[in-house]
């Protein structure tokens, strides 16, 4: 696979961790392409912390309306029984526990659940945006990245980046499996076949419990 | 009441190291024709508070490029390359907030709140140098109000009496820094008479707003 | 998403002892078909938040009237005097909550924030056995999140995704209850279509909305 | 002056303290009344704490719209150039310091500005509504008021009602006179000259002190 195969195989994967009538917050990056692989037979309702809810398909140039972006600051559409608001709304829903799931990207995630995905210290300074408030108030999270970064682990014991959140983190989901994060550790519940659980323990800074009912990884 | 006044009368009063409140997000909704007309004007040392800092050439990143802000509130600032490059060479002090804090914070100031307890940002750089204040056995960070002399606004409409409209997404940090400025400056699309705005549907109330510049004629 | 069902169903789940928070002024914009499908249900030993008791015979007030209420957070009780008497014989327990307080403490509940620091309430018997926090030198009280198990809404129009309009001053806490309860169930005086309300002007987003009731139809 | 004529002038001379362009709540009653006596050549807006600001005029039968009704649940009518909105909103514009003026009746207020308006432990309790709130966060507090309640006095040395709030009121309109809040105590600025400065004193439960330049209350 190479790093666009790669991206839409784990986004098509966390979409079938969608469920019908929840409210789903994607963060940029590989999380947004979760909303292109939604299962025909529910609907959810995606958030867009800018601002509204209801995020809608690409707009195309005809249709495109300036005054409607995304976080990212991209024109895209809203769907009909969709809903504008301001940010402190916006923020409510997701602070007030009505957002029933969140997909976001991470620079690490370790055993503990914690997670760094806003600053290298010195170097890369994106600022958290709204990913501290997602972590805390969203009712489930789900991490959506490449299982290493250059050969690097980002799966750790301890991440020595500076933290978004602590133990907050549900799930993670990567190109070689599916890892559930548990108060005993990280249980790897999925294994995409392409790969050996040796090589994906290899793969990961930190210990995987194989879960008895290991199952394949597909989407 | 009549608040409609030109642009730059609308701004003369900002000065050298005043606290400025810019809306927009990723510059959608941002008042870029005041945002020129301050940097027309020349004014420094500026304290930004901003979600984010748009691009170099967008929103409240346009103050940051041409190096007139000292110190910076925002929680997102990855696509100004500018800002990340003066915040590791310590040229400007950059203070990251969560961006649902960020806003928390803005309302408090506006509405007279002491001050917000979140678990956001516990055991975060972002708990550093704040209390944490224990209810009911659970922690919460105290975090507290920000204000600004001056608010720059967009919104789609404005009537005379400052009521506002916003379009789609552009409503996102506008409204809430109406209400947390000495003085609220507004960069309408369009203005219209007082009775033209439906008030049940007005986003912003105009006791919010102290001025109204017509973004259309920019001196009207 | 389609949150339209019957009055009977929205309600069943309604029990003796739940906490509920109910909108309206004065019972303007009170759910008043709601509480009546509750009074007939017959749930007793309610917790009520609600901002005032309205009358014997509106609002929120019908539920004092029935004495069904065990315990009510309220700002303003003197214009139903059933509220007055069972205050003052310990029939009721009647917590006393300054109106801009009760918002925000409902507000916190909605919006998961740990509690709010205000100033309205010192040195009053409202401060009774509460906590005061210091910000900068300035004392302020530490107010608590309120939540319920439902909230009764009423709005002027409701879309099938929950999606609500209020009319004039009929809004007021509905709103900010919406998004306070496990259960929000909103009595609607016209229910529409998702596509038909103007998602620019949408008071409330259906996504704090769990059973919209079509008011009109009452069993539609 | 029969009651009704006490409250008119008593409302004719708090209108007269209005000022061009500002926002100001009037408490129920007699505060009511100053809506009428708006000078003529000056705008301000009433907000009404229940949803909105832009009070209009009293609305006819066949004009009245029941969705608009004002603090006290009366129907009322909104002016162009008005707006509605939730009651959070209504808070942050009076807790915020938006609200100019602030114009409430009393049970009791003291020299050192405290005022007692919400109950009367175990006989009236109304409760405070906004009062707590409005006397927080207007600029300015006036309370207007009968100067006596059938012969006891309301303006004390210190109210034995429980405290709405704790030094908040700036200025006492009675239909005796105009009285100023001030650290050193209440200062008689204006009076109304169908009585002597003794005769207030009288009816005063607080020591007056006399304003040098004390001018004759007009309304």
């Amino acid at each position: 696979m190479d790093k666009l195969e790669m991206q839409e195989f784990i986004a098509k994967r966390v979409a079938k961790e969608l469920e019908h009538g929840q409210i789903v917050n994607l963060g940029i990056g590989l999380p947004t392409k979760v909303a292109n692989y939604v299962p025909d037979d529910i609907e959810v309702m995606f958030q867009s912390e800018n601002g509204f809810v209801g995020l809608g398909p690409t707009p195309t140039e005809e249709n495109l309306d300036p005054n409607i972006v995304n976080a990212g600051g991209i024109p895209v559409s809203i769907k009909p029984g969709g809903a504008f608001f301001d940010s402190s709304t916006s923020f409510g829903i997701i602070r007030g526990g009505h957002v029933d799931l969140t997909v976001l990207g991470a620079l690490q995630v370790d055993e503990k659940g914690n997670i760094a995905n806003y600053m290298i210290p010195g170097k890369l300074v994106p600022g958290m945006g709204g990913a501290m408030d997602l972590l805390n108030g969203a009712k489930k999270v789900i991490v959506a990245m490449a299982h290493t970064a250059k050969g690097n682990h980002k799966i750790l014991e301890e991440c020595d980046l500076p933290l978004t959140a602590k133990g907050a983190v549900d799930r993670i989901i990567t190109e070689m499996g599916v890892i559930k994060v548990t108060t005993e550790g990280l249980v790897l519940t999925e294994i995409n076949p392409e790969f050996t659980v040796e090589e994906v323990q290899e793969a990961t800074g930190a210990k995987l419990y194989v879960d008895k009912d290991l199952r394949k990884m597909e989407v | 009441m009549d608040k409609v006044i030109g642009i730059d009368e609308a701004i003369k009063d900002i000065r050298d190291g005043d606290t400025l409140m810019i809306g927009g997000f990723m510059a959608n909704g941002a008042p870029e024709k005041l945002v020129d007309a301050l940097i027309e004007k020349g004014v420094k040392d500026i304290t930004l508070i901003s979600t984010d800092t748009g691009l170099v050439t967008t929103g409240s990143g346009k103050l940051i490029a041409k190096k007139l802000v000292k110190k910076l509130y925002a929680s997102h600032i990855g696509t100004n390359k500018e800002t990340g490059r003066q915040m590791n060479e310590d040229e400007t002090d950059v203070e990251l907030v969560p961006q649902g804090t960020l806003v928390e914070r803005i309302r408090a100031g506006g509405y007279g709140l002491g001050g917000i307890l979140t678990k956001t940002g516990l055991g975060t750089l972002v708990e550093d140098g704040k209390q944490r204040v224990t209810v009911d056995g659970e922690d919460y960070l105290l975090e507290k109000p920000l204000k600004a002399d001056f608010a720059l606004i967009h919104a789609a409409k404005a009537d005379r009496n400052g009521n506002l409209v916003y379009k789609g997404s552009t409503n996102n940090f506008n409204h809430v820094m109406t209400a947390a400025a000495e003085v609220t400056i507004v960069e309408a699309d369009e203005v219209v008479e007082n009775g033209d705005l439906d008030p049940n549907f007005v986003h912003t109330p105009g006791v919010f707003v102290n001025h109204v510049v017509d973004g259309g004629l920019i001196n009207g």
